[in-house]
């Protein structure tokens, strides 16, 4: 078996070394910008020079990927999830990652279920820089970030199309838009347990993290009504093309990909309804049966560093969580300039962040289920 | 009335037809496409085919799906045959046993065959990667060689190994000069149906790999949900390499059979 | 006589400009059993598929009832068939099959279950209604396949082939069985077959097809005893056809000898063929037949022998075999021996003289001590085109050698110009172990003589028929031998109750009434 | 022989490990509750019980089987004709056709999906019609193939005895050609309906989320919400139904029913 597995890896070498030189000419500025930095041999110092890596989609510019690769002479799997609980199972399933990137609450509960391993903060040297409000949110979930670095932060709302959707509407009806028949069949519904009923017991008034059964039972009726009198789409990342190709009038989205979509269809609008959001982050970790847990370390050093950051909010609009490049991007010349979903709002009154309940969650993925078959 | 009703149904024939290959003629089409639309043909280009070859992942899926799809073919191919020959001289208790537990997988939907590999796995604590997956589809490739051989060895003579053993042959012998080229045909179709079966297989891989270790069906599942012209140019690649494989295998003979004078109008005829 | 039924004028049929029928006229008669004799290929189920409606005539016409039938589609004639596999319907049983055109013609179901069950007990199917007809004998299936196409009450039953695929002595009681049908519905059954025998059992009348043409159209007396040409001859029972020349009238020559005869209108000195059933001839002593002849084989058939004699011998060559003793050569420090002959050949074969040409010639072996076989490596030989001695040697790897004379030779053939035959055979050297160790001593014999015979006429090879030698070849010595080798001469065939020894000098004997004449063919 | 029937052994102990543990594993984690360690299960019956306690999963199912139904319905009203225009020509034609049929079924399932996504965006069309189009699509090749095996394994000459019998070309297609290709379309039902109703990424590609069936659900339940012991419940069920539907199925065959015309 492992003469098997020398044999693959070989086989993948040949190609990846093919594939490399290719994307050496790749345009991406994170290549570019890393270049002066010296090279590391990561089997020297860290005995292994290969980790896996387990993001969300849709959530960063590969480029670099391949200049981490560069520097460090290392290799890098990097697969995409749909959701944090695809990514739960997965683990689950006995997959062993090196760095993976949930969000809030699925970092609070794999910390409580012992399934991560503390960073080797020696290691990590951007801290400083963070958004005071990001570290504060990360605080709340893994003290003193012993266990993660934040990736990307952001709120959920609604992109509308300014064409198709009146302002006022949106305005005054808030989440309960999605109820709205006037936009029957024009409707992007995020496919998320979490996401889904948040937007429920929002627009419903009540808390996300709720454990009264009356009140879930109550989202999920509202839910039901939704799915059963507006006939939503229900889409994870086809959103973003979606909404950029204005192939509906309402979407459900996260704040970085409407920024995305904002940028690139100018028909489009974003709001974050006053009754409230989740307003949340991912992060990175390290689980607990990573197999290259050193350069892992490293590797989360790297993504959070200023070039690296820059790089990926550029290409996917999702909020850095650096002060330094959120700053950059909203300035005047930056991409997301006047870019209503770029910035976070951090002044919500009704709006949570999301907490890990184990009763909340499996009862959720029961219904949400239920909802989606029509 | 027999013209009007022949050229009714041949004008029926080529609809169907043009159903099965729009799809096809499509996404190569557009794999030529300069923008990313799939509805506008805004300009001739290859771009997605050089952005196709210097993406990683793509060339590694490509990888992974030969790799995986040669050593399936091949172990299962061994493992196929022999088990064949040993049952077709087995007792008919051990046989219908084989036959009906190899119908298991050909019978239970893939979702269920896959699924049962991921528990398997995953109660082993085996941590899923290219080995599982190739095990699962080693394991899900043998039935398919085992059906095809098994017709041919029933119309075997039985006598014929006792034949050859009579006249000198050990065992090993009897089964590699008398049996397998007899059962050639049998075994080269199952290695085609189970390399096929292994490089189109998408929900068994899905359920059973690992970090990293994607083959061209999970690239293309889990990337569709953006546009991405590059896929339609990966798609357009495997429709030339088909094409040219099938065109190879085919229609060669025929023309091999035309040289020497057979039926001439046969393909005109179709028309 | 009975009313004209079909009348088939003309029929030419071609298939992508291959002439299967060349122009058919037939007249066939109500309530006749008529068969259409040939060989396969010879056009009769293409007629028989034209008749049905499967097929239509490229020219010609097919009139039935005074009706040119042509534009009638198959399932609208008044004709059934019996396909040579019967071609029942797998997925209905014994009774739906019969039942089939009934129902296609949507009779009543008392109507169509009091025909079938008449049809069930004319074939004799009693009890085997609901029976699955893919499990059923092939018997069986062609009482279905005929009870199936009568039940329709067609005019004409074409048989297509419909008693091959049965086993013998089933074929025969089908036959019987067949006629007896036929009298008792007392339509016209047209059958196709190539065997003679059915032919001449059931019919009426019989038809003779060759190439697409008919060739003979008479009753089974008729062809058997008068068939018009050797074809007919050949098809319609075993015959002895001798080429001959018709003398004058009522005088017919052979072999060199003149016979009587009962035929006449031949041209003077004209080439005929004769024919004269086996049976025809009697076995008397010898010189009191018409001609003398010797006994080569004589095989029991039940009710009488069937003796082949020969009464004029073939063309021969004898040649001498040279039986020498062990000549072995041994190789102590190898532990292997080798033996080899010396041969004569063929000057026009040195040309394509190779190695391993020599070693079969030469019957060349080599063996260790413990009987392996050990292949022979190195020979060498230096033969030039033109008669003369030459030395070749063979030997083995370990050098174990053997040197033996090849005899290029201007071969002598010996040439019947009666027989236009001419036969060659060489001397050859053999040790006494080579012909005792022989398993087939009379082919072994040709190829060690390189025997071999061919017709003058057209240079094709002819059989060497017999191999003469007096010697007993399990206890022969060395010595000279003479052998013979000789190509077939005329031999009849005859048919008696009595026994006759093989060798056996007979005389042979008929009546000049037997012996019919016929014209050469084409 | 004795010798070679020992060749059977390997195959037999790794056969009994990776396809009947497999499916000894589905059924175990299906009868039991979750969370519990492979050694200390907890045997129940709940999962089966929550399945048709709630109306939603039957639903789906009953979906996922009318689904499939109309699926192979319609490959069998497509492919019929097809195989039968497929069987009439000359054989080398017949040769070419078969090619023709068969080349698209070796280029991956999921890209000849992903192309039908491409041209789908360009019509309005719901999201059912879209599933139907991509199921019947990649089931169809197996149908027309089946039905014109059949087709063309029948003798010519029980047409031609038809006929000669009294049958016009109708009659004869009825109560002869078609009650013996039977066969054919039952095997083809068999390669449509099966993957047909356990198929989840054509709802999943084409069906724009909006389209959920027994798959998609089974694939939810293993991959994201992670509760394999419910998965597999649902799993063994859908397994079940398609063992029996395939028995009737195989039931008809033996069985022809009557052609009334």
């Amino acid at each position: 078996m492992k003469q098997l597995q020398k044999f693959v890896k070989l086989c993948l070498g040949s190609a990846m070394a093919l594939s490399m030189t290719a994307c050496s000419s790749g345009s991406s500025s994170a290549a570019a910008s890393t270049t002066q930095t010296e090279t590391v041999d990561a089997q020297k110092e860290y005995g292994c020079n290969a980790i896996n890596v387990y993001n969300a989609g849709e959530y960063i510019d590969t480029a670099v990927l391949s200049a981490f690769e560069k520097q460090y002479n290392a290799r890098v799997n990097y697969d995409t999830f749909d959701s944090n609980e695809t990514m739960y199972t997965k683990l689950l399933g006995g997959s062993s990652y090196d760095v993976i990137v949930p969000s809030d609450y699925m970092i609070e509960r794999m910390i409580s279920e012992d399934m991560l391993q503390p960073l080797n903060q020696d290691q990590q040297t951007n801290e400083a820089d963070y958004d005071p409000a990001v570290l504060k949110m990360r605080d709340a979930y893994d003290k003193d970030g012993k266990y993660s670095v934040p990736y990307f932060w952001g709120s959920v709302g609604l992109v509308y199309d300014k064409t198709v959707v009146s302002e006022d509407d949106i305005k005054n009806e808030g989440w309960n838009i999605l109820k709205d028949t006037k936009y029957k069949g024009n409707i992007y519904y995020y496919d998320s347990q979490r996401d889904g009923f948040m937007v429920a017991f929002k627009a419903l008034g009540y808390s996300m993290n709720t454990e009264n059964e009356d009140e879930i039972q109550a989202a999920y009726k509202w839910l039901r009504e939704m799915n059963d009198t507006m006939e939503p789409a229900y889409v994870t990342d086809e959103v973003i093309d979606g909404m950029v190709n204005g192939n509906k009038g309402i979407a459900i989205m996260y704040s970085g990909d409407a920024a995305y979509v904002l940028s690139q269809n100018e028909n489009m609008a974003w709001v974050e309804p006053e009754q409230g959001t989740n307003i949340w982050s991912d992060s990175m970790v390290i689980p607990k049966n990573a197999s290259c847990a050193g350069l892992a370390n490293e590797f989360i050093n790297y993504m959070a560093s200023y070039d690296v950051q820059l790089a990926n909010t550029t290409a996917v609009g999702y909020t850095s969580v650096r002060s330094d490049v959120e700053k950059e991007m909203t300035a005047k010349d930056g991409d997301y300039y006047e870019n209503d979903a770029y910035t976070v709002r951090e002044d919500g009154k009704n709006d949570e962040v999301f907490h890990y309940n184990e009763k909340l969650t499996k009862a959720l993925s029961d219904l949400w289920n239920k909802v989606k078959v029509q | 009335m027999k013209k009007s009703r022949r050229i009714f149904s041949s004008i029926y024939m080529w609809i169907v037809l043009a159903f099965f290959y729009l799809p096809i003629v499509y996404v190569v089409f557009f794999s030529f496409n300069s923008s990313k639309s799939l509805s506008n043909f805004t300009g001739f280009s290859t771009k997605w085919y050089e952005e196709m070859f210097s993406n990683r992942s793509i060339m590694e899926a490509i990888m992974v799906t030969v790799v995986i799809a040669v050593i399936a073919t091949a172990v299962s191919t061994v493992v196929g045959t022999i088990t064949a020959i040993g049952m077709s001289k087995s007792k008919k208790v051990v046989r219908e046993f084989i036959t009906q537990t190899n119908n298991l997988p050909m019978l239970n939907p893939d979702i269920v065959t896959a699924i049962g590999f991921m528990l398997f796995f995953t109660s082993l604590r085996i941590s899923t990667g290219f080995v599982t997956m190739l095990l699962a589809h080693i394991a899900f490739c043998i039935p398919y060689v085992i059906l095809s051989i098994m017709p041919r060895l029933r119309r075997l003579d039985p006598n014929m190994a006792e034949a050859a053993m009579d006249l000198g042959c050990t065992p090993w012998q009897a089964m590699w000069r008398v049996i397998i080229p007899q059962i050639k045909g049998g075994i080269i179709a199952g290695a085609l149906v189970a390399f096929s079966m292994s490089f189109d297989d998408f929900v068994i891989s899905l359920f059973t790999t690992g970090p990293g270790i994607s083959n061209i069906s999970i690239y293309v599942y889990s990337n569709v949900k953006r546009v991405n012209p590059t896929i339609n140019a990966l798609s357009a690649i495997i429709v030339y390499v088909v094409t040219a494989i099938l065109i190879i295998v085919n229609v060669i003979p025929m023309i091999r059979d035309r040289r020497k004078g057979k039926n001439y109008e046969a393909i005109t005829e179709i028309r | 006589m009975a009313k004209k039924l079909i009348e088939i004028k003309n029929i030419v049929k071609t298939f992508d400009k291959q002439v299967v029928l060349k122009g058919i006229s037939l007249d066939i008669m109500e309530n006749e059993f008529v068969t259409l004799l040939g060989p396969s290929g010879c056009g009769k189920t293409t007629l028989l598929r034209i008749i049905a409606g499967f097929l239509d005539a490229t020219e010609g016409h097919v009139i039935m009832d005074g009706e040119d039938i042509a534009s009638i589609p198959a399932y609208k004639r008044d004709v059934n068939t019996v396909f040579q596999h019967y071609a029942l319907f797998p997925h209905l049983d014994v009774y739906d099959n019969i039942a089939f055109g009934l129902t296609i013609k949507k009779e009543p179901k008392d109507i169509i279950d009091q025909k079938v069950t008449r049809m069930i007990s004319l074939v004799g199917l009693e009890g085997f209604e609901h029976k699955d007809v893919t499990l059923l004998s092939g018997g069986q299936q062609q009482r279905v396949a005929i009870a199936r196409a009568l039940v329709n009450e067609p005019k004409v039953l074409l048989l297509d082939e419909s008693l091959s695929a049965l086993d013998k002595n089933l074929r025969k009681e089908m036959q019987l069985e067949l006629k007896e049908i036929q009298r008792e519905v007392g339509i016209t059954f047209i059958f196709v077959t190539h065997d003679q025998e059915e032919a001449l059992t059931m019919s009426d009348k019989i038809v003779i097809m060759k190439d697409g043409d008919i060739e003979q159209i008479g009753t089974p007396a008729d062809v058997y005893n008068e068939p018009i040409n050797e074809y007919c001859a050949r098809f319609i029972g075993d015959s002895n056809i001798i080429d001959g020349v018709m003398k004058k009238d009522n005088l017919v020559s052979f072999d060199d000898e003149d016979y009587k005869c009962t035929d006449y209108g031949f041209a003077e000195n004209e080439p005929v063929d004769i024919v004269i059933r086996p049976e025809d001839i009697d076995i008397v002593a010898r010189n009191r037949g018409l001609l003398n002849g010797e006994v080569k084989s004589s095989l029991f058939k039940g009710v009488h022998y069937e003796i082949i004699a020969e009464t004029s011998s073939g063309t021969s060559k004898t040649v001498m075999m040279h039986v020498t003793g062990e000549h072995d050569v041994v190789n102590k420090e190898a532990h292997e021996r080798i033996s080899a002959s010396s041969f004569m050949m063929d000057l026009e074969d040195v040309a394509s003289l190779s190695d391993s040409e020599v070693i079969a010639r030469a019957n060349a072996q080599a063996w260790t001590d413990d009987e392996e076989d050990v292949s022979l490596t190195d020979i060498s030989y230096d033969v030039n085109n033109e008669v003369g001695v030459y030395d070749c040697t063979i030997g083995t790897s370990a050098g174990t050698k053997i040197t033996i004379k090849i005899n290029v030779v201007k071969p002598r053939a010996v040439e019947d110009a009666e027989n236009e035959e001419s036969i060659q055979a060489f001397d050859f050297f053999r040790t006494v172990d080579e012909i005792k160790e022989s398993v087939a001593l009379d082919t072994d014999l040709i190829r060690w003589a390189d025997a071999y015979a061919w017709s003058t006429e057209d240079n094709s090879r002819v059989e060497i028929w017999d191999v003469k030698y007096d010697f007993d070849d399990q206890n022969i010595t060395e010595g000279l031998y003479p052998i013979t080798f000789s190509t077939q001469g005329r031999e009849l065939k005859i048919e008696t109750t009595d026994k006759h020894e093989v060798g056996e000098r007979v005389g042979l004997q008929w009546s000049p009434e037997d012996i019919h004449v016929m014209k050469k063919m084409g | 022989m004795k010798s070679f029937a020992k060749l059977t052994i390997p195959y037999i102990v790794w056969m009994t490990i990776m396809i009947i543990v497999p499916m000894l594993m589905i059924v175990l984690y299906a009868v039991t509750v979750q969370g519990n360690d492979v050694l200390t299960f907890q045997f129940t019956f709940s999962n089966f019980i929550r399945f048709f306690q709630d109306s939603i999963f039957p639903t789906v199912l009953w979906r996922s089987l009318t689904m499939a139904f109309f699926t192979t319905l319609i490959c069998i009203a497509i492919g019929y004709p097809m195989a039968y225009a497929m069987a009439k020509l000359k054989p080398r034609s017949q040769a070419i056709m078969v090619l023709l049929v068969t080349l698209p079924m070796w280029i991956n399932m999921l890209v000849r999906t992903y192309a039908w996504k491409g041209i789908l965006s360009n019509f309005d069309l719901s999201s059912e019609i879209c599933v139907y189009i991509g199921m019947v699509y990649n089931f169809l090749p197996f149908m027309i193939l089946q039905i014109y095996t059949s087709l063309s394994k029948i003798d010519e000459n029980l047409i031609i005895a038809s006929h000669d019998l009294g049958a016009n070309d109708r009659q004869t297609f009825l109560r002869v050609v078609l009650p013996l290709s039977l066969s054919g379309v039952i095997s083809g039902i068999t390669l449509v309906f099966l993957p047909a109703v356990s198929s989840f990424f054509i709802p999943k590609l084409l069906g724009g989320g909006q389209y959920v069936l027994i798959g998609n659900l089974i694939e939810d339940y293993f991959i994201s919400t992670g509760d394999w012991n419910f998965g597999s419940a649902i799993s063994l069920i859908m397994a079940i139904i398609i063992l029996i539907s395939m028995y009737v199925t195989k039931k008809l065959d033996k069985e022809p029913p009557e052609v009334n015309d």
